[in-house]
């Protein structure tokens, strides 16, 4: 079959791009990333084309896991994610051509690069538990050097291994949830798997595994501790590509499992992925809100986005259990092209923060400011794709968030009580994440892009090479075609839909119009991004036109009014964190136990004030600080074992023998 | 005509008394290398030649595995401590009059460990572990330091009763053949007494597994009968240390798994297995939380063999089909890692002149190529992929899971704190800003690099014929 | 042949006698003293077994053991001991009491041990077999209630006595000559190593600063 | 056919005309209420309409410091609320255009406009635009979820999500599930004074700095920006009294089939039942006081309790406990 002999070949390019990088040095290495470019478009036009025309490829080769071999499958599904994945491999390698390989550091970046790119294709093609794990780890292992790429920095080194510790606890669960699955026989292969679904006791079992072993690559609550420190500490392009890529390859994952191979589910499987999914959507952006580190905001929303991609999973999985395909259907497809459309928004956001790193150096937003005078392209771009983030329309990101709420409304008509009362709780939860989401990324743009400089870094700020505005402008453009023409992407589905919950959309052009995206029936739930973009053109145009026949076109540039007492001091905008201080009144007291203490100088003193905010983070405390103190504290006791005296030594063999030849006389 | 395994006994100990007549340094450095290749080129023969069952020797696919493992690590060691040792003569640390004894000594370890692999005799067997044992106890004395002489002493006093006991199992498999096999050699046969294992006396047999497990338990490095073997690898020289945790341990869990087949050969008997997996266990995640109090490098990686070793005998304790597979596979694949691992360390040790991991900083910076070599191989044994440990605990644990989903919760937190440990160190050793002085390294990296492709290659595809013959193998060991 | 099975017998017991006489003595010279007659016991043991069936090779072994572990030994290791001045109490861990009773129970355990075996092996076969497992728990029990080298070095000598005991016992045994001068190479290293090493007081102080440094990671 | 279309067009063009022409003396109503009650003279009703005509003669300053985000917001402001407030059913129901957009995508639109309007007022980089853009987010987190469960208690009843379907749904059978009905109608009221920046979430005619919401937001805006500003503000009083309009009194609505006279008849109660709602909020403003910033979580968790109460009765009267 052409098709995987094409990305077979594509794969090669990138390894052998890796190998290259690693073996020369200089001027030659500037074809590493368009090597990676095209290799992405090769993969990238093959997964499309496998999933317009709804085939399957597969391949099996003679290596991989003794006795099995390596099992390929290119299926609708791994196709789209393929689209998702390599989409974003294209936007960052084209971001990495515009790299200065004079300042930047690239010799640690540039041989990983495309080995973390091969690797993330691979998970998509692998059809065996083996080819599935080497190549997830592969990535992991990847992106950890990636990660620590900036080795000098202790930050980033605790960060590299915080991350890879978590990976390899989720690599144990997905290890789990495959041995599960294979069973005792050591079917490996996933045909050998859906031939044979588990036990339901052995059945819940692999779904938490894999919510484990998935949710914890993809952040999900309380797993996520690690991304905000990994997923910013990597070079730009490759944070890009963690946040925007990877995680939707953990989600690939999960579906892979819960809908393709663990056979048809309960209802109750329902209730973890939505129950968590919710409240990492909610806690994400709690976190992001209240966060000053620009692209650590970046991290935390998309662990928001990622519980909101696992509570439309969730529902699908409920709906698939009661047979309401349609349901299923819409909750799927809003999971689906949330991926998709996170993916854009986020990469672009990625990348526009590290275009703002890039020119300024910096990265805490109370240091940044008014680079919309000084950089208007990244500027633009980076607000498309905030307003996409915040979910608004007519961006992509409402498609799917607005499929999704479709989802939760039908949920009611549920027959398990678990579910009704679930339903408004989740709804009310994705509402709140959506206006925080508005919240967080008003706060991001506004401090960094709009207002004033606030350092000289940003003052002295420049636009970045063309390479890296040609990235972030093409995501920009996918952001607001994917908004208009969220139909078009929700009916290419249908292949995929078909496959996992047996249900679709309804088909194109039921709705009033052909773009007009239609949840169950076009009675029911309609939205026309399209007619509305064009209405809203309409009457903003002939607003325009009419306004300045009307009025008086004069206009005056003059010193901000300010109720009359402007101060010239950038020091006087509102800051970042000042923003975050009514929600932070509001939430963060009872998410984070937020307090604030201010030190006000006696009478007649001119010494400042001060004030300072105290948060406290509860999962990390309980989660994670906790168990390596225990870790290291269990460690340091038993290290006495180390220091005995023979004759002790000799005690415990003794005892050993004594032990087990009294439990020989015990027993008969 | 002389047999294959007559060579991989007789053609070390041939060289080892060629060697002791040998004074210079180099001569005796190129003999002890081709004495090497010639036993690997004797223990390859042996893979294509058909088995052997004799009343002294057998050969076959069980032990052919570790005799290949045995001979090719034994090479490559070789060809690493040429190198090595010349740079330990050059500072001054081994006086040249040791040289000679470190290479004939060398040698008969190699033989005896094979003598303890082709023997079909229990007897011999034992004999052959326990001199290659002493021999090791000597050669981790080399040095003369303090530190050395009180590892190679403690070495000595707790192998030493490791020996006695394992007599004492010896005889009692004796005692129990004898019935059925009558008075003399043919009830220490280890051939026949598996066929009349099923009718032996329960209770010798029980009593008899347990001295062996023990006093043979010891030299595997199981927890709690591990004490010498931390020291015993800090303090000896490096390519001892590799030879210690890729061969020796192999060769006592060798002989350990054939006392576990006659056992599981008497059904009446005690089940070997759970006392395997709680053992195997306990040495797993033990060694797994040593290792974060470790500061001195080759200690820390002799903990990490105790880890891997308890991983090892715990597959076998699950037994069945896969595990054995995955079990053996592990050994091979330890056996390969940590030897080459044993290799970077020296290289890393002469480098920075020192062991202690508080001056051992920023490699990639001062060392990049070093550092790669360092890394990749670490990353090969916490089992991540592309390298074959990967395989074998996959196998392990999925299959596990698939059997005892509780238990498999053990091996895995055992992994996985010993996972954040090696990172750790990884990290430590290989990033951040150099300290210390910054040596050039003039041993030969050709035994690393050849390990680490190894691993490799059996972590991509591992030959239909080697799976095969694994499978043999693992169908052996029931 | 009855009555050859009732003196290695008594034989056996007499050398089980002594392991408990190892046990129950305090200074190093009567420890030593124990030592030797249970040596020469087992020699006798050894002799009787290779005269009753009729095994002239074992002879090396009694030969072995009576001058070697009789004689040779506790005489060098006496020298030792005045030499190197190790004051005549030695240091317990527990009482010699307690040492006593927890001897006993290991007995017992070996006995409970060897009477689940099948009495269809030669009953004989299974007292020898008590009591040489008796022996060497013992002797391994010598090696760890006591902290003197010297005196652990005689505990692990009296297991060894133990292991030729059972070794014998098992009726046409090969290789059990060989074992024993292996064995006796083995224990001749330890008195050398305790010479060489000035190893005082107990096994593992070679020297009190190598103590710090060495096992050390204490850094 | 043809004709039928354009006569569809013209509705729906009729309908923006009307809203927007109609914002302006209902916010005159409402001053005007509030100054009666007050004992006070009060503006003229048409005061809207000479305020914006004003204000568009008037030369706008922008600062110094504003980009052109700061200029093209108001016009975007403007659209996106003319046409969400053209998508709500004001006189008839089966309005070409009211499929565009169901409930979820309305609130969506205003959020879009909220946004940029937050943006806007961060653009300038003074110390009040910052007060008043967090402030409104704030608000708006706490005003979304309660929307969420409003909009889930109706499709739980009406079975849709389009508010065209609701209006037809209560016109068919007035008297379903009354009782969420109620409660979430109270949940709606409130959210609506939180979106509109009335009292007591936010006083229009404040310029006391500290307490000051929206009226911060566009300190720096002069002139048309102004005009648009407050025009936009205007249509989503109106957008939201006939939301709530259509979902709770749809009576006199005239249904999808109607023809020109049911529309006529439509747009008269339409128009009584607008102005009546305004008058009301003029008397609820003067009744109550303006709560402090940080009051307003307790004063809108009454429409989240009483979103979810609903929902549940909704779930009951459903009887899908049994």
């Amino acid at each position: 079959m052409p098709e995987l002999s094409a990305s077979g070949a594509a794969l090669g390019a990138l390894a052998a791009a890796a190998v290259f990088a690693t073996l020369v040095r200089g001027a030659a290495l500037a074809l590493v990333y368009p090597l990676c470019a095209v290799a992405a478009l090769v993969l990238g036009a093959v997964d499309l084309r496998v999933l317009l025309t709804g085939t399957e490829l597969t391949q099996q080769l003679p290596i991989g896991l003794p006795t099995i071999g390596l099992h390929l499958r290119l299926d609708p599904l791994s196709a789209f994610f393929g689209i998702v994945v390599n989409g974003g491999i294209l936007a960052a390698s084209v971001y990495g051509m515009g790299f200065d390989r004079a300042k930047e550091l690239t010799r640690r970046v540039e041989p990983l690069f495309p080995l973390f790119a091969a690797a993330m294709n691979l998970v998509l093609l692998a059809d065996d538990a083996y080819a599935f794990l080497f190549s997830w780890e592969l990535m992991s292992l990847a992106s950890w050097a990636l990660v620590v790429a900036r080795h000098a920095d202790p930050e980033s080194r605790r960060a590299a291994h915080l991350y890879l510790v978590m990976a390899a606890i989720g690599t144990a669960a997905l290890l789990f949830a495959f041995g599960g699955l294979a069973g005792p026989a050591g079917g490996y292969a996933f045909d050998t798997m859906r031939g044979h679904p588990p036990q339901p006791m052995v059945a819940a079992l692999v779904l938490a595994a894999a919510l484990i072993g998935c949710g914890s690559k993809g952040g999900l609550v309380p797993l996520h501790a690690w991304l905000p420190l990994a997923h910013p500490a990597a070079p730009s392009h490759v944070s890009a590509l963690m946040s925007g890529v990877m995680t939707k390859v953990a989600i690939y994952g999960f579906v892979r499992i819960a809908f393709d191979l663990l056979g048809p589910p309960a209802w109750w499987w329902a209730l973890p992925p939505i129950i968590l999914g919710a409240l990492t959507a909610v806690l994400g952006l709690l976190y992001a809100v209240l966060d000053r580190d620009l692209k650590r905001v970046l991290a935390y929303s998309t662990i928001e986005n990622v519980g909101v991609i696992f509570v439309a999973l969730g529902l699908a999985l409920a709906f698939r259990a009661n047979g309401e395909h349609e349901a299923a259907a819409v909750a799927m497809a809003a999971a689906l092209l949330h991926a998709l459309n996170h993916s854009w928004f986020k990469s672009l956001l990625f990348l526009g923060a590290g275009a703002v790193l890039h020119a300024t150096g910096r990265r805490d937003l109370d240091g940044l400011g008014g680079l919309i005078h000084r950089m208007p392209r990244t500027a633009a771009f980076f607000l498309v794709g905030a307003l996409a983030a915040s979910a608004l329309p007519p961006l992509n990101g409402f498609v799917s968030e607005w499929l999704l709420f479709q989802a939760v409304i039908a949920a009611p008509a549920l027959p398990q009580a678990a579910l009704h009362f679930a339903s408004p709780a989740i709804g009310a939860m994705l509402a709140l994440a959506a206006a925080l989401a508005a919240a967080c990324f008003v706060r991001v743009y506004g401090t960094a892009f709009l207002g004033r400089p606030r350092s000289a870094e940003a003052a002295q700020a420049h636009d970045v090479p063309l390479a890296q505005q040609i990235a972030m402008g093409g995501l920009a453009f996918l952001c607001i075609l994917g908004g208009l023409l969220g139909s078009v992407l929700a009916t290419a589905l249908a292949p995929v839909l078909a496959d996992l919950v047996g249900g679709g959309l309804p088909r194109a052009g039921s709705g009033p119009t052909v773009f007009s995206l239609v949840a169950f029936d076009p009675a029911r739930s309609v939205y026309d991004a399209p007619v509305i973009a064009l209405f809203v053109a309409i009457a903003s145009l002939t607003t325009l036109v009419v306004v300045h026949r009307l009025s008086a076109r004069r206009t005056r540039r003059g010193p901000a009014w300010d109720c009359g007492f402007p101060d010239p001091s950038p020091a006087t905008q509102y800051t970042a964190s000042s923003f975050a201080q009514p929600l932070r009144r509001v939430y963060g007291t009872a998410a984070f136990a937020a307090r604030e203490t201010v030190v006000m100088p006696p009478p007649g003193d001119s010494q400042p004030a001060r004030f300072s905010v105290v948060l406290v983070d509860h999962v990390w405390r309980a989660l994670y600080a906790a168990p390596g103190r225990a870790v290291l504290g269990l460690s340091e006791r038993l290290n006495a074992l180390q220091f005995l005296t023979i004759r002790r030594y000799l005690v415990l063999m003794f005892a050993a023998l004594v032990i087990l030849l009294a439990i020989a006389a015990v027993t008969t | 005509m002389i047999h294959a395994y007559q060579l991989v006994v007789l053609a070390p100990y041939a060289a080892a008394l060629v060697l002791v007549a040998i004074p210079g340094y180099r001569v005796g450095a190129v003999l002890n290398v081709l004495a090497s290749a010639a036993t690997l080129a004797a223990g390859l023969w042996l893979m294509v030649s058909q088995g052997v069952v004799g009343e002294y020797a057998i050969v076959d696919e069980f032990n052919v595995v570790f005799i290949v493992i045995n001979t090719l690590v034994g090479f490559t060691t070789a060809l690493f401590s040429a190198s090595y040792i010349g740079h330990e003569i050059e500072t001054g640390r081994l006086p040249p009059g040791f040289v000679r004894f470190y290479h004939a000594m060398f040698q008969a370890m190699m033989g005896s460990m094979n003598v303890a692999l082709v023997a079909n005799n229990i007897g011999v067997m034992w004999v052959g572990l326990e001199l290659a044992t002493l021999i090791t106890v000597v050669m981790v004395g080399l040095y003369r330091t303090p530190q050395a002489i009180e590892a190679a002493w403690k070495y000595f006093i707790l192998a030493s009763v490791g020996i006695s006991l394992a007599f004492f199992g010896t005889i009692l498999i004796y005692l129990a053949g004898q019935p059925a096999l009558g008075e003399g050699v043919p009830a220490m046969t280890w051939s026949l007494l598996q066929a009349a294992a099923a009718q032996m006396d329960p209770a010798i047999l029980d009593l008899a597994f347990i001295f062996l497990l023990i006093g043979y338990g010891t030299k595997v490095g199981l927890a709690p009968l591990h004490a010498w073997l931390p020291d015993a690898h800090a303090e000896g020289p490096t390519p001892i240390s590799a030879v210690l945790s890729g061969l020796l341990l192999n060769v006592a869990l060798y002989a350990l798994l054939r006392f576990k087949m006659l056992v599981a050969g008497q059904p009446a008997a005690l089940d070997p297995g759970p006392v395997m997996i709680v053992m195997g266990l306990v040495s797993l995640i033990f060694a797994a939380f040593m290792l974060y109090q470790r500061r001195d490098i080759k200690r820390f990686f002799a903990y990490s063999s105790i880890e891997h070793m308890g991983l090892i005998v715990f597959a076998f304790g699950m037994g069945g089909p896969l595990a054995n597979f995955a079990g053996l596979l592990h050994m091979a694949m330890h056996s390969l890692t940590k030897s080459g691992i044993f290799f970077a360390v020296g290289h890393i040790a002469q480098a920075k002149g020192t062991q202690r991991f508080a001056d051992i900083k920023g490699l990639s910076v001062t060392h990049p190529r070093l550092a790669v070599a360092f890394a990749l191989a670490v990353i090969a044994i916490a089992g991540l992929p592309p390298f074959g440990v990967f395989t074998s605990e996959f196998l392990i644990l999925t299959t596990t899971f698939a059997r005892e989903p509780w238990l498999a919760l053990l091996p895995a937190f055992g992994l996985l704190i010993g996972f954040g440990a090696l990172l750790l160190r990884l990290q430590g050793t290989i990033f951040g800003e150099p300290v210390g002085p910054a040596h050039r390294v003039d041993a030969s990296s050709v035994p690393l690099v050849l390990h680490l492709l190894l691993v490799l290659a059996a972590g991509i595809f591992l030959p239909p014929a080697l799976v095969a013959w694994f499978q043999r193998a693992a169908e052996l060991l029931g | 042949m009855n009555q050859a099975y009732e003196i290695s017998h008594l034989l056996s017991g007499a050398m089980l006698v002594t392991s408990f006489a190892l046990l129950y003595q305090q200074r190093v010279a009567a420890v030593l003293n124990a030592f030797a007659a249970q040596s020469i016991v087992l020699a006798l043991a050894v002799a009787w077994a290779a005269w009753s069936s009729n095994r002239p090779d074992l002879f090396i072994t009694a030969l072995i053991a009576f001058t070697l572990k009789g004689i040779v030994i506790p005489v060098a290791l006496r020298r030792t001991v005045t030499r190197l001045g190790i004051h005549r109490e030695v240091e317990k861990v527990v009482g010699v009491g307690a040492a006593l009773l927890v001897g006993l129970a290991l007995t017992g355990l070996a006995q409970a041990l060897v009477v689940k075996v099948a009495s269809g092996t030669a009953s004989h076969a299974r007292e020898e077999l008590a009591l040489a497992l008796a022996i060497i728990l013992l002797g391994f029990l010598m090696m760890i209630v006591r902290r003197n080298a010297v005196t652990q070095i005689v505990g692990f000598m009296s297991m060894e006595n133990g292991l030729i005991l059972a070794a014998t016992g098992a009726r046409g045994m090969p290789l059990v000559v060989e074992v024993s001068v292996a064995f006796s190479v083995l224990i001749a290293l330890f008195v050398f190593a305790v010479f060489v090493f000035r190893i005082r007081e107990r096994f593992d102080t070679v020297d009190i600063e190598a103590l710090d440094r060495m096992r050390g990671d204490r850094r | 056919m043809t004709g039928d279309l354009l006569v569809q067009f013209l509705a729906q063009g009729a309908q923006m005309t009307f809203v927007l022409l109609i914002a302006p003396l209902a916010v005159g109503v409402v001053r005007r209420v509030k100054a009666r009650l007050m004992r006070r003279q009060g503006p003229p009703l048409l005061q809207g309409y000479f305020d914006l005509a004003k204000l568009l003669r008037k030369e706008s300053v922008i600062a110094e410091s504003a980009s052109w985000l700061f200029r093209s917001a108001p016009y975007l402001i403007f659209a996106l609320t003319w046409v969400a407030a053209a998508l709500v059913p004001s006189f008839a129901s089966g309005l070409m255009f009211n499929w565009a957009a169901d409930v979820v995508a309305l609130v969506a639109l205003l959020g879009a406009a909220r946004a940029l309007l937050a943006l806007a007022g961060m653009d300038v980089g003074t110390s009040f635009g910052g007060i008043g853009s967090s402030r409104e987010m704030m608000i708006a987190t706490l005003a979304e979820p309660a929307m969420m469960l409003i909009v889930l208690t109706l499709a739980i009843a009406a079975g849709t999500t389009r508010l065209a379907g609701v209006a037809d749904f209560f016109l068919a059978e007035p008297f379903a599930v009354r009782v969420s009905l109620a409660l979430s109608l109270v949940a709606l009221v409130i959210v609506a004074l939180a979106e509109n920046a009335r009292i007591p979430v936010d006083n229009p005619v404040t310029h006391l700095e500290l307490t000051m919401v929206h009226e911060a937001m566009v300190l720096e805006y002069s002139g048309r920006h102004l005009a648009l500003i407050e025009a936009a503000s205007h249509l989503k009083l109106v957008l939201y009294i006939s939301l709530l309009i259509c979902l709770f009194a749809p009576f006199g609505m005239a249904p999808a089939s109607a023809g020109v006279t049911g529309w006529l008849i439509g747009l008269a109660a339409w128009t009584a039942k607008l102005l009546f709602g305004a008058a009301l909020l003029g008397l609820w403003e003067v009744s109550i006081a303006k709560m402090r910033v940080f009051r307003l979580p307790d004063f809108v968790g009454i429409a989240f309790v009483f979103g979810f109460l609903a929902i549940l009765l909704a779930f009951l009267t459903r009887g899908v406990f049994a």
